[in-house]
């Protein structure tokens, strides 16, 4: 009777992902990238995806596949284009793709402002550029501020290190990133972690996720590389 | 059968294993201080229930034993506690964005008035020379899913705790979901309070007779009358 | 040349607090409490604070000794009595005392807001109470919401476990509450930590407050325990 | 002396360390992507000076030896680094806390265009066809207590970034404090653009001629002329 949200497989997890649904997919970059999660995501279907995510992935695997397979609709964003990055550019240049740019900060805060109840929050990134535009602006202290909604998801992929049962995690380096705010975001958080270890594993002073916003938990022990799979040309599916 | 003030009913440990045993597997719960403490006994985490304390940690174990207590590990009623295996330790920041984000199912919490409507007064008399406290009780009523109150039917002269409108200050507005009471389990709905399950020996009027605002039975009610088969 | 913020005693680090200061205290009860701090600013001898803590104290030490003493203007915290706090309750019912009372989750995370550069935000907690009179309401997604502004202080003391030179910090299980915060939140921010480390002494994936939030350490290895000395009847100085 | 697009100054790398020299001890620092990365190889934590990179570290080192790279623990650009002992790090959210909060001394940005209020615009060039990739560009600049530019002074085909007012759309409004070129060493001041320091051989007139912008001589320059005593 004791809680234990692991699943046996990415498949299993990523199931229910229905037609239209937002998701929040961690990373910056390759570093954080569930890759397993969303190839998972790729073989089940689900399509009219919204996907908040930092980028839009590399080559032709994990995030970038995901879009190449024209499963998502809109992306929300703050850089679309890096390195290897082509199937994005393409979509959205023949208008195949919606793309909400947000600056990355004003992002993160949205996510862990949706995840911990606050609808909305000034700030003052943006102010007096095109990215502020039709957003309300306010004077605090004699500064201008834009004010931001927070954002949540149906769904979130995220890619840790180590977990228990109870969905407790900790991650690897710079590979946090967005991680532990779309857990918080999410209505069903989705992890990949490289090791489960049984409850008491875990230094409960250095968990950067508690267990309470992680609802499903898969173990996948070797991850592939995303930098590897593009440099060796592959492509997903 | 008793009609006055000696209307007694469950004792208060009858009153927190009642609640305990509404609260699912898999929940996340937050437990107010005095009798709402007491649910801890009768649940936890063998049943696939975690507790939270809004001070900072997530996976709330009971009372060490003495001589073990550490001043720096305590609830939010500032008592010493232990942390299961499994347990997170967090800011505070980080443990109201849980609360407010409605990541905990459950908050018991005790009450000085509930209204018929689920307006929830547990922080002040409004005295002018009270000292106003308020904790955080206001975060957790707007934010958790479903708030629990476990409180004696009365005051200790006699006076009803469950009212048509409070008349104390408010802790939140239509935030109580259902109340456990030393007589009574009352479901808050929006027609109104409906009795959902009665304690030994009391009856509906006797019951009635106790509260401030209109009470009506459920369809099915348990039979929890002395001569019941239990 | 490299960073080293630590001070040899607490009265260094507590001399440039001025009169009509703005101090945010750490510490929920006696957990966390910078009590070495407190006594040293005691001491010091500033007056007319605004001092930004959960609680009021409690017997004649630590914060209660601060009250007592005549130093604190105004108080802004969401629980100012508890067992054996008798010294606020009783200037405020003197009037010589004032208190904003604020729910303790909009308390953190105004302060939360304070460090983060985010002037105000939303928050469902204190909707239809007394304690939003005079706020602004607004309506999200069909919901009330008050409008809360960040708060910062000119000064913050904080109590962790262990720290370096850098000001990293960890702290020990729930006297965490509102240091890292509070950490964040002030202009000046001054630790005590019961244990200096090296650079590198600490995990970098355990820290929890990055040293950028922190400008003075100092080393207290055997705090005083509050309540041990309001049980002994001890008051300061 | 040169006039036309041959005016050369210094190299990047003296760019680099011209900026680096203005970055004091204690001071800590976000190095945006290109030239500014340089930075790190004239100031780092032996003077004091702790880099910042916006995916969660505090405290980033030099790149590390090849075949030691960790795919997860890269800077901004992506790029392979290290962390120093005494590193931390954190998520997103926490990180743009820090530097919205006011927290970052100094970042050093790359720039498309800089105007004489310091404006500045490095993200797009508006272009219908162009991805726009903000990144957290716009959040340095409204946080970062002070935001130094660091670019060539004009395009590869020799157009001002300088300018008088962008022609690309902003980055940031006035949030520039200071730009380090090939040429020279510039300060945004409400009066308009005042040069510190003049590359070896770059006359103020030169100067003028490359930049869109008026540009006046501050009191006092350095003698960085070829022939001068170094």
């Amino acid at each position: 009777m004791r809680i234990n949200k692991c699943l046996d497989s990415a498949a299993r997890a990523v199931a229910d992902i229905h037609d239209g649904a937002s998701v929040m997919i961690g990373g910056f970059g390759e570093a954080g990238s569930p890759i397993e999660l969303i190839h998972a995501l790729i073989d089940q279907g689900a399509k009219d995806l919204t996907v908040i995510s930092n980028n839009t992935g590399s080559g032709r695997v994990g995030l970038a596949a995901l879009i190449a397979a024209g499963r998502v609709r809109k992306m929300i964003c703050s850089y679309p284009r890096s390195a290897n990055s082509t199937v994005f550019p393409e979509l959205y240049r023949q208008g195949r793709i919606e793309l909400e740019l947000t600056p990355q900060g004003t992002l993160a805060e949205r996510i862990r402002a949706g995840g911990a109840g606050i609808p909305a929050f000034y700030t003052a990134a943006a102010v007096g550029t095109v990215l502020a535009t039709g957003k309300e602006v306010r004077r605090f202290d004699g500064r201008e501020f834009v004010l931001e909604p927070g954002l949540r998801a149906d769904f979130a992929l995220v890619k840790a290190q180590r977990g228990d049962p109870y969905g407790n995690l900790v991650y690897h380096k710079t590979a946090r990133n967005f991680g532990p705010i779309m857990c918080m975001a999410a209505r069903i958080t989705i992890v990949q972690v490289s090791e489960l270890v049984a409850p008491g594993g875990l230094d409960p002073e250095t968990v950067i996720t508690p267990g309470i916003f992680v609802q499903r938990l898969v173990v996948v022990a070797q991850p592939a590389q995303e930098s590897r799979l593009v440099k060796e040309g592959r492509s997903y599916p | 059968m008793k009609t006055a003030p000696a209307a007694a009913g469950w004792t208060r440990e009858q009153m927190a294993q009642r609640a305990a045993a509404d609260i699912p597997a898999g929940a996340y719960v937050n437990l107010g201080i005095g009798i709402p403490e007491l649910v801890a006994q009768f649940t936890g985490v063998d049943a696939g229930v975690i507790f939270q304390t809004e001070n900072g940690l997530l996976g709330m174990g009971p009372a060490p034993a003495p001589g073990h207590e550490d001043p720096e590990l305590i609830n939010a009623g500032k008592k010493a506690v232990t942390a299961i295996p499994g347990a997170a330790y967090f800011h505070h920041a980080d443990s109201f964005a849980m609360i407010r984000g409605g990541h905990i199912d459950i908050c018991v919490l005790g009450a000085m008035q509930v209204s018929a409507a689920g307006d929830l007064a547990n922080w002040s008399t409004g005295e002018a020379d009270a000292i106003p406290a308020v904790g955080g009780a206001m975060d957790l009523v707007a934010g958790v899913k479903r708030v629990f109150v476990l409180t004696e039917h009365t005051t200790k002269t006699g006076v009803p705790k469950i009212v048509s409108a409070c008349t104390y200050p408010l802790t939140g507005r239509k935030v109580v979901d259902r109340i456990y009471t030393n007589l009574a389990v009352i479901q808050v709905t929006p027609a109104g309070l409906v009795v959902r399950e009665l304690a030994p020996g009391i009856s509906l009027e006797v019951l009635q007779q106790h509260t401030g605002a209109p009470l009506r039975l459920a369809a099915t009610v348990p039979d929890n009358s002395p001569g019941a088969a239990s």
